[in-house]
């Protein structure tokens, strides 16, 4: 039987128009936007903030992910932050008073070479020294947790092993967002829809201000989240960023009775898939190479994707894709974030989560709330930073995940 | 089973073809030419299903794509979920069962097949109406390449359910003209039963073509189930009709309630009485053709509700003539019933759409509802056109084009039958003369006599008889959502104000049929609850593809299996099989990892290969390496900017080992290159870059440095080469190639000759070493590939030469501290982490070179690569291991680095392993520990090269 | 022993299997390997006078109009690019073309390698023939855009190719790698299998 | 599927080609004279705007060659491509400048 989901409150937020200045103005109300406002004000005491969002809110990324949450990630740095992420999952959905269906039914990465299986092996090993929970799976033990993959040696690419993280899962991203948006307002936050920023107030180097579509308004602290559009508002700030931004592209099918216990990805064959609370498969599929702004992809990559879910999950066949749309991935060159200051006073900037970044939503406004709260990174963030194009210490996941939904 | 509520005579249904089916488990018969609804409606049958959520019951609604309720789940050989009772043609034997709009996947596997195919028009048409025939004939009669796809079986569209005439006469009689015609013209092609679900970029239209799904469930042999065309086009046509909105009125999902217009396709097209007392209610013309086709077919109209005050007065009165009693200013506020419309309740309602009169029950079996037409936009919106909304009709229309696209006929707002035959005609001349077919003699469009409708009165939402719009909670706004009025309500109270916030809240049209008719109706609904102007004020949410689900397994088509990807073999591949190697999947390759002996296990083998390589003789196939033949005057210069060390200098019929870097410092590939000549050099690449390292070099020559004579040609596949390797490879080429002079002297290390073997067959033999050991490369042109190794294979027979794979090739370089990229560098790792300065010249500039005086890059405690000898010689630490310096410490704790590779080595009689380690070539002798789940491994950092350090065995 | 019968095509083991699966008639394909086809890519500038030499030599200019083919002789001359060509000859007239080639050019900057053993040929025919590229390949085939003496360096399914059409039958050749050829093949043959049934009556 | 004109061979799906990035940014003259800073910003740093992107492709399944590119990032429409005079006008321009 399909599950109704749980009902939403019966208040969510308020709209309010902008006030004339703020303590803190954050660009983008997406879900770093609405999670760094909540902890600003939760943990750093800072309400007089306004979220400006030039959509309806949480329509950007947040409302297109496939909604994978993992802490396995294979640099040191990475895992510190994305399990500070998944601490926070386990106890949000209390604290913010919210169901989102946080669901830690696991997530297997699955392996289908001896390179695959290195890779697989090595992050494993890593996340536990990390403090993160990880194990190796052989192809039986795949088998077991996830009957419906197809584990036979016959197949082009066959499931050699996986690695799982059992607390890994999913959870609903929009009701994520809805649930730190309604704490925010809670919070005294104003979250502004509607309302684009189209440049910067200046004062000599500092930045003490936006200008929007609904008219000028004045900051202590500007804070960027615009995810995919990044570049496009640092440019209006005048600053150049290694960031490109991609169409990536997800689909889902109709509601099907439960077939799929956990959530599977596989970067060799690419499959990225789970079932939802409501019953349809989620899937991700490849990003373009080119960059793009229109929330959408090329098909290809929704036939190739289909083609590899058929490798591995023959049971799908007879499913039918129901809908499919795109999101604006902002992609750094080494597949990790940026979070921190930025060269110009009292601007800060959180962007390049790529592929990734819904799982990292708590944990990403905690620390950017601690860094604009305090005007220093938390050591979570500080090997974030823009400074290592410079010096060379990048952060590069590319070896874990081509694609690190 | 009788057909209860089959008509005596008319429609497209073939009476002398009747068809056994069965569905929930009960025998039906129906007739060639019904869909599995209009086959169930023809025996009494509306009820399919419960709703998914309140479990109401829920009746077959509509005639098509836009369906909400009648999903069914079809058996066959695998089963299908999901499909439509409404688009799925009655077959002899079709069994289904209603579906609670929750589908199951059969895990029978499927057998049926799915194919692709890619075509170029220079019009292409949507949608097979008055409208899309028109424009195709036109097009077609320009000279244009047209494609003309419908999704019914037949051509016509809604002429098939109507009585229209054209030029006069019946319009199917006209439709079949022009099928004929159309069939004439050489560059036409017509696609029935083809949905086209997808508008892309550059005119890139994906249609979803069933061509035995009508025949049955048994796989057709040869013809594939379904195809997805992908079709470029110059010029589109968008001619995909209308939808018929549902209103939003207390009870208005009871079984029974339908679309008008679905009530006249089963009357017309499918000779079908879905109520023998019907009440129809309107907002627009529409309508009043139903109520009298009703009444032609048999059926007592018990009431016309036009929510309308004055309703055009011939069709008031045409309707009155019938014998119908018309309610005008009216709407249906509420139904009776419980498993079906026993009774509608009708009250007249004031220009605020506020009941304004008293309530008048009428007894009816069936509610005909048209609560205005949408232009089907679908298309036009995934071609990122705009839509506005159109007050006089309504509607959300076309606005402005993003492509290379019109819309026609009731897709873009023309309800007329005139002006959709006009329109289209037009169009598909103007497209053809846009793709560059001028018309020469314009014909004459085809005409009819009808008149544009009337103005519609839209009533977003009949108001409930009691309470407020947060209790209206059986007025439906999504059917197969269960969302109702109160749902809306609710989420406006809590603060939603955007449509796209309220489907989300809600999950308003977010179901099988997307919302297909419903879409609109949902937004009149927020549009009055918020209190907004009109519906354009709030707008609809985003259209996306597929415009109707689609298979998973249509869209893989026949990448599926053996298919799946690319399978790239060598030329001596035959012989590996043969001879029982385990393959390596490597990119897209196959390689022999090792070959077992019957019995022997993968340690064993390998160790078995490792032996005959150290002590013998082996031989591999090392034919997958890339390989470029990089040629002209400044090709040494070039060498020299890509590579790290410099290659200008190379004497003739030399080789060189060479690392590349990308411009960030960090190794990209590695391999051998060879100089042939003074301008002719043939670079070597690892497996899996072949192809990637060729753009590599075309993107610097072409981008960077045009002014460099020097050409690229990969030759990955011209040549096979068979890897000689051990103390004794020497004898095996001697006896190969007996004009070789194969002594040291003659034939030094890293030098290259050109012979020709024993065999007659010409070779190129480098003396080039993976392992340490005496070793030579036969390369040979790839058709003499098989021939060669197996004329390797006799001449070391007696030497015992053993075929090895990758594996033993791992472990022989592991030992001499060679690293293998991708595996030891993971595109972090430049050549001085590899503990390769000799590789880097300090003299010339080559890519790459500035990263490395970066902050980061030149610290001393990056990682760098080391040996790793386990304290116990038995055991064998697992590739991907860490490293700690302290066993004890406690999680979290950072690592100095991780295992590499690791291998049991029969030279070295223990295991060992190379590691990345930070500051590791300063640890030397220091003692790690690996971190494992079922233990920690106590290890010892060594240097690199464990085997024949000082190089002694390379000449054999 | 002679190097001949040492030699083995991609596709050699195959000529029974392809013969089988070819069908004649209304809607029929055949395919069948064209092996050892002499082939030498050739670059250089195409307006030097290298290129002149080899119009003289060859006896005909090298095509400079893109994704076309010219036949000199028994020679047939591939546009590849705007400084690419790859001349096919019958087998073992490589090594004579070859040095033709290289004489012509000279000490002028350029190219030519052998790569006759670098891909095999496939040759697909038959009314049915362009039907089961369009399976595969995005290229525009209708007589309006291609036809004979027309080539392409594209994509069929997920194998690069040098297409070719050789005369309106149509016939088609299609330059594949070795180490895909038996991919291709097999692609091939599941794309033919269609036209071995009777037509699907509507 | 974008159709990507190649200016030697034609109009191809964009499957045959690969993405170069943006176009127009040379290879430092002398990289060992730039600051790290500005090495880094040659690096990693490259436009990303909302709107016509010049931008470099390779015909890679086709003719190898690379060339340039506009093309609008929200609308994908091809505003300008390196126009295609390959004989007449001899040797093809070096494209990246
Ligand atoms: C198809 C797809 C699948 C994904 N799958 C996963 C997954 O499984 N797991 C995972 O962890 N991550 C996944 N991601 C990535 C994840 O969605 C993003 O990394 C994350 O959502 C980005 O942060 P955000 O939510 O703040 O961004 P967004 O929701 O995009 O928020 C940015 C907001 O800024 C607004 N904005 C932009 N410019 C302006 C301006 N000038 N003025 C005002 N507002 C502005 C935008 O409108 C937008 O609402 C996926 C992404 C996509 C597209
Ligand atoms: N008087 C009124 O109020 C009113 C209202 C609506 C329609 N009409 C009449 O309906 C007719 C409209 O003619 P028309 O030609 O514009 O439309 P149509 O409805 O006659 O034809 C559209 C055709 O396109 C097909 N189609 C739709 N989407 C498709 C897709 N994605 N792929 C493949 N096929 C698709 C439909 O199945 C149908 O066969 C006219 O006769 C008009 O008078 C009248
Ligand atoms: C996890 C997830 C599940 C979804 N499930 C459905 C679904 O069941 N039905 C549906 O129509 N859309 C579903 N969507 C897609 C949304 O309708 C929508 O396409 C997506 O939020 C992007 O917005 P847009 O299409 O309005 O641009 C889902 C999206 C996500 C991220
Ligand atoms: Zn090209």
């Amino acid at each position: 039987m399909s599950h109704q989901l749980p009902e939403h409150p019966d208040w969510l937020w308020r709209t309010p128009d902008p006030k004339r200045s703020y303590d803190v103005i954050i660009v983008g109300a997406g879900g770093h936007g609405l999670a760094t406002a909540y902890y600003l004000a939760r943990n750093h005491g800072i309400t007089n903030v306004a979220v400006l969002e030039r959509g309806w809110l949480a329509g950007g990324n947040m409302a297109r992910n496939t909604t994978i949450i993992r802490s396995n990630y294979l640099c040191e740095e990475s895992a510190a932050l994305y399990e500070h992420a998944l601490k926070l999952w386990e106890v949000l959905p209390q604290e913010l008073e919210y169901d989102f269906l946080f669901s830690q039914r696991g997530v297997l990465n699955l392996a289908h070479t001896l390179q695959d299986v290195r890779e697989g092996t090595r992050r494993v090993n890593a996340n536990r020294l990390g403090g993160v929970d990880a194990e190796w799976l052989d192809a039986d033990q795949v088998r077991a947790f996830c009957p419906i993959v197809n584990t036979s040696p016959d197949v082009r690419y066959p499931v050699l092993g996986a690695t799982l993280q059992p607390r890994a899962g999913i959870a609903k991203h929009d009701h994520v967002a809805w649930a730190l948006a309604r704490k925010a307002d809670q919070y005294g936050v104003d979250l502004i829809q509607g309302c684009e920023v189209t440049g910067f107030l200046r004062e000599g180097d500092r930045v003490v201000g936006v200008r929007t579509s609904r008219g000028p308004i004045s900051a202590g602290r500007v804070a960027l989240a615009a995810a995919g559009h990044s570049s496009v508002l640092a440019d209006l700030a005048g600053l150049r960023l290694p960031v490109q931004s991609h169409p990536l592209q997800a689909l889902v099918s109709e509601l099907l009775e439960p077939v799929h216990p956990t959530v599977v990805m596989s970067n060799h064959v690419h499959v990225y898939v789970s079932q939802a609370h409501k019953g349809e498969l989620v899937m991700g599929a490849g990003v373009d190479s080119y960059n793009g702004y229109g929330q959408r992809g090329s098909f290809h990559q929704i036939e190739h994707q289909m083609a590899a879910a058929l490798e591995l999950f023959p049971i799908f066949a007879r499913a039918h894709v129901l809908r499919t749309w795109g999101g604006i991935v902002d992609v750094t060159p080494d597949a990790s974030p940026i979070i921190g200051p930025t060269p110009i006073e009292n601007l800060y900037l959180n962007c390049g989560w790529g592929t990734g970044g819904f799982k990292a939503t708590p944990a990403s406004g905690w620390v950017y709330a601690h860094t604009i709260a305090t005007g220093e990174p938390h050591p979570l963030n500080a090997p974030f930073a823009l400074e290592r194009f410079t010096t060379g210490a990048l952060i590069d996941e590319h070896g874990a995940a081509a694609v690190a939904h | 089973m009788t057909q209860s509520h089959r008509l005596p005579d008319g429609g497209r249904v073939d009476r002398s073809a009747p068809l056994r089916f069965t569905f929930d488990g009960v025998a039906y018969t129906g007739l060639r030419g019904d869909t599995l609804a209009s086959a169930l409606l023809a025996n009494g049958v509306l009820h399919v299903a419960p709703s998914l959520y309140r479990r109401r019951p829920r009746g077959i609604a509509t005639a098509g794509a836009e369906e909400p309720n009648a999903l069914v789940q079809v058996d066959g050989p695998c089963s299908e979920p999901m499909l439509l009772a409404t688009t799925i043609e009655l077959y002899e034997g079709l069994s289904a069962a209603g579906l609670a709009g929750l589908g199951r996947l059969d895990p029978t596997p499927d057998q049926a097949v799915h194919d692709k195919m890619h075509i170029h028009t220079d019009v292409l048409v949507v949608g097979a109406g008055p409208a899309g025939l028109a424009a195709a004939l036109a097009a077609g009669r320009c000279g244009a390449r047209v494609v003309l796809v419908d999704d019914q079986p037949e051509l016509g569209g809604s002429l098939l359910a109507g009585r229209e005439s054209i030029d006069g006469r019946p319009a199917l009689d006209w439709v079949a003209e022009a099928r004929t015609e159309l069939a004439a013209q050489v560059d036409t092609r017509i696609l029935t039963r083809s949905t086209a679900i997808g508008y892309h970029d550059h005119n890139y239209l994906l249609v979803a073509e069933r061509r035995t799904d009508h025949l049955g469930p048994q796989p057709v042999p040869g013809i594939s189930r379904q195809r997805l065309w992908h079709i470029r086009a110059r010029r589109v046509v968008l001619a995909t009709g209308a939808h018929e909105r549902p209103m939003v009125f207390a009870g208005n999902d009871l079984p029974g309630v339908m679309s008008a217009a679905a009530v006249r396709a089963y009357l017309n097209r499918y000779a079908v009485l879905p109520g023998r007392r019907p009440v129809v209610l309107t907002t627009n013309d529409h309508a009043y053709a139903t109520a009298l086709d009703l009444v032609a077919a048999g059926a007592q109209v018990a009431a016309l509700v036009d929510t309308r005050p004055e309703p055009p007065a011939d069709l008031v009165n045409s309707a009155r003539g019938a014998g119908i009693e018309v309610h005008t200013g009216s709407a249906v506020v509420g139904t009776r019933g419980h498993d079906r419309v026993s009774a509608v309740r009708i009250a007249e309602l004031d220009a605020d759409d506020v009941i304004s009169g008293p309530v008048r029950e009428v007894a009816c079996d069936l509610l005909a509802v048209s609560g205005g037409w949408s232009p089907a936009v679908h298309l036009w919106s995934q071609s990122q056109g705009t839509t506005r909304y159109d007050d006089d009709l309504a509607a959300f229309v076309p606005a402005q084009a993003a492509q290379n696209v019109v819309s026609v006929g009731a897709a873009l707002g023309v309800l007329d039958l005139a002006g959709c035959l006009g329109g289209g005609f037009a169009a598909g001349v103007e497209a053809a003369d846009l793709a560059g077919f001028p018309s020469t003699a314009p014909s004459v469009p085809p005409t009819s006599v009808d008149r544009p409708p009337a103005r519609p009165r839209p009533v977003w939402l009949v108001p409930g008889e009691t309470g407020d719009p947060s209790e209206w909670s059986d007025h439906f706004v999504d059917l197969q959502r269960d969302a109702t009025v109160a749902d809306v309500q609710r989420a406006i109270r809590a603060g939603m104000r955007s449509v796209e916030h309220i489907k989300r809240y809600t999950t308003i049209g977010t179901a099988h049929d997307q919302g297909k008719a419903s879409g609109v109706s949902a937004t009149g609904v927020i549009a009055r609850l918020l209190g907004a102007r009109s519906p354009g004020e709030v707008g609809t949410t985003t259209y996306r593809g597929p415009y109707v689900p689609v298979s998973f397994a249509l869209l893989a088509g026949r990448e599926r299996g053996a298919l799946f990807d690319p399978v790239r073999t060598t030329a001596i591949h035959p012989w590996h099989v043969e001879h029982g190697a385990v393959f390596e999947n490597v990119g897209q390759w196959k390689r022999p990892w090792y070959y077992p002996r019957p019995g022997e296990s993968t340690a064993a083998a390998v160790e078995r290969e490792c032996r005959a390589a150290r002590e013998g003789v082996a031989v591999m196939d090392a034919s997958t390496l890339g390989k470029i033949d990089v040629i002209g005057p400044d090709a040494g210069e070039f060498l020299n900017r890509v590579y790290t060390n410099a290659f200008a200098k190379l004497a003739v019929n030399s080789a060189r080992y060479g690392v590349m870097c990308r411009a960030d410092g960090m190794v990209l590939d590695d391999g051998v290159t060879l100089r042939l000549a003074a301008d002719h050099y043939i670079m070597t690449t690892t497996t899996g870059n072949a192809a990637g390292v060729l753009d590599w070099l075309e993107e610097w020559l072409q981008t960077e440095w045009p002014e460099l004579r020097v050409r690229f040609t990969s030759v990955t596949e011209q040549w096979a080469t068979v890897a000689v390797v051990g103390p004794r490879s020497r004898e095996v080429i001697a006896a190969l190639a007996p004009d070789l002079d194969v002594s040291n002297d003659a034939f030094p290390f890293m030098t290259a000759r050109e012979t020709r073997l024993a065999s007659g067959v010409a070779a190129r033999i480098c003396r080039i070493s993976f392992s340490g050991e005496l070793a030579f490369e036969i390369n040979v042109a790839g058709w003499y590939g098989l021939a060669t190794w197996e004329s390797v294979i006799r001449a070391g027979g007696p030497l015992g030469i053993t075929p090895y794979g990758t594996e033993t090739m791992h472990v022989l370089r592991a030992e001499k501290g060679y690293p293998i990229i991708g595996q030891d560098t993971d595109g972090t790792v430049t050549p001085q982490d590899l503990g390769m300065e000799w590789v880097v010249s300090q003299r010339k500039p080559f890519i790459g070179k500035r990263s490395f005086r970066r902050a980061d890059t030149a610290r001393g405690d990056r990682r760098q690569l080391v040996g790793v000898l386990p304290a116990d010689p038995a055991v064998l630490l697992p590739e991907g291991a860490q490293l700690v310096a302290d066993a004890e410490a406690s999680v979290p704790t950072r690592a100095l680095g991780h295992v590499t590779s690791s291998y049991r080595s029969a030279a070295l009689g223990r295991t060992f392993a190379l590691a990345l380690v930070a500051g590791g070539r300063e640890r030397l002798g220091e003692t790690v520990y690996a971190p494992l789940p079922d233990g920690v491994i106590a290890a010892t950092i060594t240097d690199p090269v464990l085997y024949d350090p000082k190089g002694t065995r390379r000449d054999g | 022993m002679t190097a001949d019968t040492q030699r083995r095509s991609p596709l050699g083991h195959l000529a029974d299997v392809l013969a089988a699966h070819s069908t004649g008639g209304e809607r029929g394909v055949r395919l069948r390997e064209v092996p050892f086809l002499a082939q030498l890519d050739l670059q250089l500038h195409p307006h030097g006078p290298a290129a002149e030499r080899i119009a003289t030599a060859l006896g005909s200019p090298l095509p400079t109009e893109p994704n076309t083919v010219t036949e000199p002789g028994s020679l047939q001359v591939v546009w590849l690019g705007p400084q690419e060509w790859l001349v096919l000859g019958p087998d073992g007239s490589g090594s004579a073309t070859a040095e033709l080639l290289r004489a012509a050019l000279t000490d002028e900057p350029g190219s030519v390698v052998d790569v006759s053993a670098n891909r095999t040929t496939l040759e697909l025919s038959g009314p049915a023939a362009r039907q089961v590229l369009e399976k595969g390949c995005s290229l525009d085939l209708h007589p309006r855009a291609f036809g004979p003496g027309r080539c392409a360096q594209t994509l069929l399914g997920k194998v690069q190719v040098i297409l070719h059409q050789v005369d309106a039958e149509p016939t088609y050749r299609l330059l594949v790698r070795g180490s895909f050829a038996q991919y291709l093949t097999d692609w091939l043959l599941d794309a033919m299998e269609e036209y071995r049934h009777p037509r699907l009556t509507p | 599927m974008l159709l990507i004109a190649c200016p030697w061979c034609g109009e191809r799906d964009e499957l045959e080609f690969h993405y170069g990035g943006q176009a127009h940014v040379a290879y430092p003259a002398d990289p060992e004279g730039l600051s790290d800073a500005e090495w880094g910003e040659y690096l990693f740093v490259r436009d990303n705007p909302k709107g016509p992107f010049a931008e470099r492709w390779s015909h890679a399944a086709g003719c190898r060659r690379w060339f340039n590119v506009v093309r609008h990032t929200v609308t994908h429409q091809i505003l300008a491509s390196q126009s295609n005079h390959p004989v007449a006008a001899g040797q093809p321009k070096p494209v990246i400048a």
